[in-house]
């Protein structure tokens, strides 16, 4: 239920937008040799990351405009807005905390909920 | 009853010259305004409120706010407005409240229920798991019912709630929760600096540990209290930027700053005074830039044997209850601590006129400065010391005390000191369930024995007790900071405050002596040591737990439910982490905790709901036409958000008859729908043709202006997902059609096609949906109607074909005609601007009378295109289903890409032995399949699994046809044309059936309809 | 029956069983706005700002969220190539044939949506309050100012608000909203006012349907 | 194994519970099993049970991040039912019904296995017509389904409202009579006890941080307490899946989503079945404990945050309010979130992989919990057979290619 800054209408209610999946997944030019694994790749493999994702998403009630986005998936922390077209801004995302990307809140980890020894400020 | 005998002879903040009254179990009980059912009952000495969950132990009241885990009835006499689980410390006392005691019966003193507590023994943690396990059913027929009917709490209330509920949505600056000193001190100085500032209140007002005070004892800069805390308030309602809610919740903080609020608007008014245009509860939806947590502390109670007796409570609401609503929660108390706070409430009350039986506290060593004022006061001191043993039922009347020896045993001797009131301490802990919400991390204080907040996730801070400190005129200045801060990270130069100068601190809790389960002579499996006072869970259980292997800190909480009663665990849980780490021999830090989930108490599942419920629940989406529908006896059909009419029924006809009727008519005659739902887009552009091409599964390039043309829209999967009819308005200029439900869906598809895929095409789409209002005239008497209706036009069909549009005026208003069908009848559709659509109509059945017009619904028109084996997108398909498997591959273009071409060559999409499009005819021609039913090859049923070859899609009795007629997915449906398969009928016997061509009427006018072979007719 | 005579063209809009409402003095009104031409402009400012303006002497609005105000028309920004063109109910032909030759050479589109929406007047010193009940939007006076046009979900309706005009803190709002919304937003808005002794706005409801699966019964 | 009993219970009763022993060996990690199952959920735990009892493979571990059960074992709403359109998934899924309804005996654990039914509600003629394809292909399965009209559902579930003026009027639903709930923790730790015994070793507190391979091929795992040498892997951390799959570079038709749920406060018996409804979008149960456990749907949006949010919540109140009016005074306890990971056809994946000795199980979306006993019994058929057996053969990876899928969407039915 996050904010989403529309690149056109300013900051906006998570509400306002609908998801488009996954950006940079380019359709790809027909072609006769296409094969049905190349085909698949397209269609249904993601990378779905815990971590950043670049994904576009449309303001479905405002602009209805579609952008891209750069987010952790971890934490839900919005790195990064961009127009269609544009490519990804570097970005620096609050890394998660473990060692195989367990986000620093809600696991079953208790680790994550309280500071442990030598864990800084 | 007129009597308050434990009302204390002055103080606290009730109204004492107004009497108001209450029933508690039937019994009316005089109170004031100003206090909460716990300090009313209290007043009377009624500690004995409630049943335990699990043993049925008779239960007080522990705490003087919503963290209360014992303390729980069912207010309301009206069974509509029952409200069960109500926390007696929490609720406001208003005149006529109705409160009743619950799981118990026959009544709260004699339960049969706490036959349970006689077999505790052998009711251990988890004792469930270990037992009932007989054969399958047991469980559900013997075993879940009794225990079902044990467990649960209160009673749901009756169906009919009468009041109502709001939501608001609210951006902020700054967000202060919690109205306690450091709050206040907060909330003053954001809102000098003019930023946007909501002060959030749990209870009814504002002050919080400020009112728990001796006022007589604490002064800010020389005022009293309640008149400091008075002036900070009349200061906030001058800023017109600040707000001030109490009776308010924070109950939730989630992600960017999102808090969810929980305003009780009129739950402390009677229920005569309750104002109808205000809600009973309201959701507040804040928006804030940065928040303040100034949610206090919480006091722990002590764990020792027998220590859940009613009259048991925590010393800090004891003072609380003495101080904010003037009741002396016993005459004769005991403490009993292993801190400095529990004094200080032995303290007051012995000033109130309390006789101390004892303060007993486990340490050995205590503060000089308390050790004289108790000794002035007269107080015994039992120094090194534990209770061991309570006695008691209403309430308890005497606590059994020995001495505590540095090795953690107890030693010999001791005494029994009568009391009617125990106040207990086991040290404060900072009230982090917001910051951990948040996402902050907690930090472990070794001197507190607590945690704190740590880092934070999100921009908020915490302060005062909630951030661990404890002393006033720190928690002040603290208050004072954060605002300042918050305000200036939202922007806003910092107001000015000077923090108050504090008369009468307190020097907080002193050294404190945690001890995670007080010893006792018994052994431990004897000892009755209650962690969670709700659910019933002792600190044997969370032994038990941890000696099978439950140790982990989430194992034990759900092995034995510490802390999932109501109360969510605010107080039990310290307590229930402080036995884990002790029993694993590991630093709290390494136990950790549970979550701290939403929300911090129990929210109104109505005040979620907000305004939207009953009528303004969803949308009602509908069409001009609507109200003529309605008048004329139309029986509706949701389809999506809309409401269309599904038939029309006349007097003394039921659906189907009105169906065939309206079938039979518009084939006979005239019929009349109205299609103003179908999804409407318009398309323009230079490249708009080749926009069409690669949405569509065929081509598009050569449609002239005046022409329309039918269309398949895909996936990318191949599957087929919407249709319609898309008009050449001018060569770069269409007007497209969709379905119903996939308006909005296909818009979004396409733009996002248009924006992202193919930027290069020059196309706008704009929806056009409700600018039309359509009616849909079809039937051999059509073309007459038509021409009537529209001003100077030829409806001829000869002249304008089918698949043409043309532009008319209907009595001089520009419409749009389109000579296209669903029906297979000559069908004209008229478009025409919205406002005039209910004028349209009226005016079409209105000539059409004379023609036999009949208005149809969606039945009928479901009916009518299956006749002619059109397909209906969502029924006909399912999203598995590809052009070619509704056999409609004259439809697919051979040449050029389009969306879900690709996929349509897949190993298994390209397979020719798929489900298709078939028509089914019963060889019982008066039999109509049920939909759903499956095509098998056999007419017995073998044992399941029955090998399945498809299912019937649509199916209805035609009039026109006149017989039964269905379509279904088969598989080879397409090379099984005039075979002879059967159809299921839910377990009945297997009726035969012909595979068919799907038009229908074509195969009746071409005598192809298959004959029914004499054993199908002699059945 | 008697209202079933065709006769002359009778334009209702979605609202016309519904007067206007209003509260306790000084709060909050609420009126469906007599009919007026509306048009969805599709256009690349860069490319065709300028020839728009010169067949309908609008501007174009300079920035996302403005508004452009001409006399009686006025341009509402809905996106960054989409617009809502706004005329007195008489100039809607003009408009539209003015549009079409100054802009034949450019890509555009100009549809009519004058019958798909409405407009809902939420005008009154409470009209902020009470929109917030209904919309994620931030209406505070410091984020949105006259003139601010801003699409978002009002209720479960979709739709547009135009902050009009405001004096003495009476701000007047104009919510447009498509035709089959507008009973559902009238009674969600009406509700949101009974704080202020709005009347209770009865939604249409109960429209009778089958309690019972019909498909394919016998004859 | 050290029986769980009446008799025992009341010796243990009278003589202060000391004899109860760990219900799972707390294990460290050996240098090398045969196999090691990442994930210590209910699946994971099935299948290490299955993989001991069937296939004699006890030389395995099963790792688990945090503690056992924590994921979407301990945050889903239990709800156990068959009613799937196509045969592939009414196997496995009856096949898993068939098992839970022996399991408490089987592991000498009492699950709380109640056959409670579970109602589908159809609110209009599509729903209906799809709801009875659904019971026709389930009895035609042999999965219990029938159909009640709306008078007969009232019957069956009085608090429910069946008004015809209803926004989304209740016109009939589907039955399962012998669906129901049961208790998740303790089908964990039901077979965790079970498994163990066994000599299966249980590895608390261990995160994977990586999966060597050699030629194509696995050839251990690096967790947190140091490498382990496996020549089998099998990745049963659905939410998680693509976390453990992107560490070998296998591509999968996966996106995980926040999914929510919430309970009310404990009351007396109210709810006497399961009801679920596509269309208002809610479900709902009550607990043995009494609360409320009801449903909502997931977040449209990728993310692995494990936490709930209010506006999901929001909506289904009011939809839940409109289908069972009685419940709009009463009070949300609790809420939290999981992560599912959703298959593009609404059904699970259950599969080799181009690296040899990586296996897959996962893409369970929202209603995995039911599947729980036969989703362990068929992986771990495919870890010691290296092959799908009938069952699990529909699920695998391929069908994402050809294009074979077994699309579950309508059955798969509203987020639970």
């Amino acid at each position: 239920m996050f904010v989403i800054t529309c690149p056109y209408c300013g900051e906006r209610d998570l509400s306002e937008f609908a998801y488009g999946g996954e950006a940079h997944i380019a359709r790809p030019e027909w072609r006769e040799d296409m094969s049905d694994a190349e085909w698949a790749e397209f269609l249904f493999m993601r990378t779905n990351p815990k971590g950043i994702l670049a994904e576009r998403w449309m303001h479905a009630a405002g602009c209805r405009r579609f952008f891209n986005m750069l987010r952790n998936t971890a934490t839900d922390d919005i790195l990064a807005v961009y127009r269609i077209g544009e490519t990804p801004p570097k970005v620096e995302a609050r890394l998660p905390a473990t060692p195989s990307g367990e986000a620093p809140i809600g696991s079953g980890n208790d680790a994550v909920k309280i500071i442990q020894p030598g864990e800084g400020a | 009853m007129g009597k308050q005998p434990y009302r204390a002879p002055k103080g606290g903040l009730v109204q004492r010259n107004r009497v108001i009254r209450f029933t508690f179990d039937g019994r009316s009980y005089p109170g004031h305004p100003g206090d909460t059912l716990a300090s009313a009952l209290l007043a009377h000495g009624h500690h004995m409120v409630a049943r335990s969950f699990k043993y049925h132990r008779p239960r007080g009241i522990l705490a003087a706010g919503s963290e209360d885990p014992a303390g729980l009835v069912t207010i309301g006499a009206d069974a509509k407005r029952r409200d069960p689980n109500t926390r007696v410390a929490e609720q406001e006392l208003y005149d006529g409240l109705v409160a009743s005691s619950q799981n118990c019966w026959p009544s709260l003193l004699t339960d049969f229920g706490a036959i349970n507590d006689a077999f505790a023994r052998f009711m251990p943690a988890g004792f469930y798991y270990k037992t009932f396990k007989g054969p399958p059913g047991t469980w559900t027929g013997l075993f879940e019912p009794i225990i079902r009917a044990a467990a649960g709490m209160g009673r749901a209330p009756e169906p009919g709630d009468p009041d109502r509920y709001e939501a608001i949505n609210r951006h902020c600056d700054v967000l202060v929760v919690g109205g306690g000193p450091a709050g206040l001190m907060a909330a003053l100085a954001a809102g000098r600096s003019g930023a946007r500032v909501i002060l959030v209140e749990e209870t009814a007002r504002l002050g919080g540990s400020a009112l728990a005070r001796d006022p007589d004892r604490l002064a800010f800069d020389g005022t009293q209290p309640a008149q400091w805390v008075a002036d900070i308030e009349k200061e906030l309602a001058t800023m017109p930027e600040v707000t001030v809610l109490p009776r308010t919740c924070a109950f939730g903080y989630y992600a960017n700053n999102f808090v969810g609020l929980w305003e009780k608007v009129s739950d402390h008014l009677p229920e005569d005074k309750r104002l109808g245009h205000l809600p009973r509860q309201r959701l507040w939806r804040v928006r804030a830039r940065e928040v303040v947590l100034a949610t206090g502390a919480l006091e722990r109670p002590l764990v020792f044997h027998e220590n859940d007796r009613p009259g048991v409570m925590l010393a800090g609401a004891v003072r609380t209850f003495l101080h904010r609503y003037g009741v002396m929660a016993g005459r004769r108390p005991a403490i009993f601590t292993n801190n400095d706070s529990g004094w200080v409430a032995a303290f007051d009350l012995a000033r109130a006129g309390a006789e101390i039986a004892a303060i007993i506290d486990v340490r050995r060593e205590m503060s000089p400065q308390h050790l004289a004022e108790a000794a002035r006061l007269g107080i015994p001191i039992h120094a090194s010391s534990t209770v061991v043993a309570t006695a008691g039922y209403r309430r308890i009347r005497q606590v059994e005390v020995r001495p505590l020896h540095e090795d953690g045993t107890v030693g010999q001797g001791g005494s029994k000191i009568a009391c009617d009131v125990l106040a207990v301490s086991g040290g404060w802990a900072p009230n982090v369930a917001l910051f951990s919400q948040s996402r902050g991390k907690l930090a472990w204080d070794g001197e507190l024995a607590a945690f704190r907040p740590g880092l934070s996730w999100q921009r908020e801070r915490s302060a005062g007790a909630a951030n661990g400190t404890f002393a006033l005129a720190d928690a002040l200045a603290e208050g004072a900071r954060a605002g300042v801060e918050a305000a200036a990270a939202a922007g806003f130069a910092s107001g000015d405050v000077t923090v108050p100068e504090v008369e009468g601190a307190e020097p907080g809790q002193g050294r404190i002596k945690v001890m995670a389960e007080l010893p006792s002579h018994l052994p431990a499996h004897r000892r009755r040591a209650w962690i969670d006072l709700q659910d019933d869970v002792t600190a044997k259980d969370l032994r038990l737990a941890v000696q099978e292997g439950y140790s982990a800190v989430e194992h034990a909480k759900r092995y034995t439910t510490t802390g999932m009663g109501t109360d969510q665990g605010k107080v039990v849980n310290l307590n229930a982490f402080a036995f884990l780490a002790a029993e694993r021999g590991e630093d709290p830090v390494k136990v950790g905790t549970t979550t701290f989930r939403q929300p911090y108490k129990p929210v109104t599942f109505a005040a979620l709901a907000g305004q939207h419920m009953g009528p303004h629940f969803l949308p009602r989406r509908t069409t001009p036409m609507h109200a003529w529908h309605r008048r004329h006896g139309a029986v509706f059909e949701p389809v999506g958000e809309w409401l269309r009419p599904r038939a029309y029924p006349r007097e003394e006809e039921d659906f189907f008859a009105a169906v065939q009727r309206e079938a039979r008519t518009a084939r006979s005659a005239c019929g009349v729908l109205d299609a103003s739902t179908l999804g409407k887009i318009d398309v323009k552009g230079p490249n708009a043709r080749e926009f069409l091409n690669r949405v569509y599964t065929n081509a598009w390039m050569k449609l002239a202006p005046g022409m329309c043309r039918y269309g398949l829209m895909l996936g990318e999967d191949g599957m087929v997902m919407d249709d319609g009819v898309t008009a050449c308005l001018a060569d770069d200029h269409f007007h497209m059609t969709t379905t119903t439900g996939g308006a909005a869906r296909v818009l979004a598809k396409l733009e996002d096609y248009l924006q992202t895929e193919w930027p290069e095409l020059k196309v706008y789409l704009t929806s056009v949906t409700e600018q039309w209002a359509v009616a849909s005239i079809c039937g051999p008497k059509s073309p007459e109607l038509v021409g009537e209706i529209l001003d100077d036009f030829d409806p001829d069909p000869e002249k304008f074909p089918f698949m043409a549009w043309r532009e008319a005026t209907m009595a001089g208003i520009p419409v749009r005609v389109f000579r296209i069908s669903f029906t297979g009848e000559t069908s004209y559709e008229i478009n025409i601007p919205a406002t005039y659509g209910r004028w349209m109509w009226r005016t079409i059945l209105e000539k059409g009378q004379k023609h036999g017009i009949a208005p149809y619904g969606t039945e009928a028109m479901h009916l009518l295109r299956a006749e002619k084996g059109f397909i209906i997108v969502g029924q006909d398909t399912d999203g598995t289903v590809t052009p070619h498997d509704l056999r409609m591959s004259w439809i697919v273009k051979k040449s050029g890409d389009f969306i879900g071409k690709r996929s349509l060559f897949r190993s298994d999409t390209a397979r020719t032995d798929r489900r298709q499009l078939v028509g089914i005819l019963t060889e019982d021609p008066e039999l109509v399949l049920e939909e759903g039913s499956h095509i098998v090859a056999r007419r017995n049923e073998p044992a399941p699994p029955v090998p399945m070859l498809g299912h019937v899609t649509s199916s209805y009795y035609s009039p026109n046809v006149g017989r039964s007629i269905a379509l279904a997915l088969v598989e080879s449906g397409g090379t099984r044309i005039g075979d002879r398969l059967f159809a299921t009928r839910g377990g009945l016997p297997t009726v035969p059936v012909r595979v068919t061509e799907t038009d229908f009427l074509s195969l009746k006018e071409n005598r192809q309809l298959p004959q029914a072979p004499r054993e199908a007719l002699n059945g | 029956m008697a209202d079933e005579t065709g006769g002359a063209p009778e334009r209702r809009m979605p609202l016309f069983r519904r007067q206007a409402i209003e509260g306790a003095p000084g709060t909050l009104r609420l009126e469906e706005l007599a009919f007026a031409a509306k048009f969805i402009l599709r256009l690349d400012p860069q490319a065709g700002g300028e020839a728009f303006g010169a067949a309908t002497g609008l501007d174009l609005p300079p920035a996302p969220l403005m508004s452009v105000v001409n006399g009686e028309r006025a341009v509402l920004w809905l996106g960054p190539d989409e617009f809502l063109v706004l005329a007195p109910e008489g100039e809607a032909a003009g408009l539209a044939d003015a549009v079409a030759s100054g802009l034949k050479d450019v890509h555009h589109q100009f549809t009519e949506v004058s019958d798909y929406y409405t407009c809902i007047a939420v005008e009154g010193p409470k009209a902020r309050k009470a929109l917030m009940k209904l919309t994620t939007l931030d209406l505070h006076p410091r984020a949105f100012s006259v003139g601010t046009v801003a699409g978002s979900n009002f209720a479960q309706a979709q739709g547009w608000l135009w902050l009009e005009h405001e004096a003495e803190g009476a701000a007047r709002f104009r919510l447009y909203v498509r035709w089959s919304m507008a009973e559902y937003l009238w009674g969600t808005l009406a509700e949101a006012g009974r704080e202020w002794g709005l009347p209770e706005q009865e939604p249409v409801t109960g429209e009778p349907m089958l309690t019972e699966s019909v498909t394919s019964r016998k004859a | 194994m050290h029986g769980y009993n009446v008799l025992r219970l009341v010796r243990e009763g009278l003589t202060g519970h000391k004899g109860w022993q760990p219900a799972w060996r707390k294990a460290e990690p050996k240098s090398s099993y045969d196999a090691v199952i990442i994930g210590g959920g209910g699946h994971g735990m099935a299948t290490a049970y299955y993989l001991a009892k069937i296939h004699g493979m006890t030389n395995i571990a099963v790792i688990e991040k945090g503690w056992i059960g924590g994921g979407n074992a301990g945050r889903n709403t239990t709800i156990i039912r068959s009613n799937y359109l196509y045969d592939a998934s009414a196997a496995i899924y009856n096949h898993a019904l068939t098992l839970w309804k022996g399991l408490s005996r089987e592991l000498n654990y009492n699950i709380m296995m109640s056959h409670r039914g579970v109602l589908n509600l159809a609110h209009d003629e599509g729903e209906a017509r799809q709801l009875k394809r659904r019971v026709e292909a389930n009895r035609l399965n042999g999965v219990e389904a029938e159909w009640l009209e709306a008078k007969e559902v009232k019957a069956f579930c009085p608090p429910i409202s069946v008004a015809a003026d209803a926004r989304y009027p209740v016109i009939g639903a589907t039955l399962q009579r012998d669906g129901g709930t049961n208790r998740h923790d303790a089908v964990v730790w039901g077979y965790a006890r079970a498994a163990s015994e066994m000599g299966v070793d249980i590895i608390e507190q261990c995160e994977v941080t990586g999966i060597a391979t050699e030629k194509g091929a696995v050839t251990g795992i690096e967790t947190t307490k140091g490498h382990i040498a496996t020549p089998k892997i099998a990745s049963v951390t659905a939410g998680h899946t693509s976390v453990i799959a992107n560490m070998v570079g296998v591509r999968l038709p996966i996106e995980s989503h926040p999914l929510q749920a919430l309970v009310s406060e404990p009351l007396k018996p109210v709810m006497p079945c399961v009801v679920m409804s596509n269309a208002v979008h809610v479900y709902m149960s009550q607990s043995s404990k009494g609360e409320l456990v009801i449903g909502a749907g997931i977040d449209p949006y990728l993310s692995y945050t494990q936490r709930g949010s209010l506006d999901i919540i929001e909506h289904q109140m009011a939809a839940l309010i409109e289908l069972f009016p009685f419940v709009s005074r009463l009070r949300m306890m609790r809420q939290w979130g999981g992560i599912v990971d959703v298959c593009p056809d609404a059904s699970p994946i259950i599969s080799a992989t181009e690296v040899k000795g990586f296996y897959v199980n996962g893409g369970w979306g929202t209603g995995g919990w039911k599947a729980t006993p036969g989703s362990g019994h068929a992986m771990a058929d495919l870890l010691a057979n290296d092959r799908p057996n009938a069952i699990a053969a529909p699920f695998t990876l391929e069908r994402f290619v050809t294009g074979d899928l077994v699309a579950e969407h309508g059955a798969a039915a509203v987020a639970h």
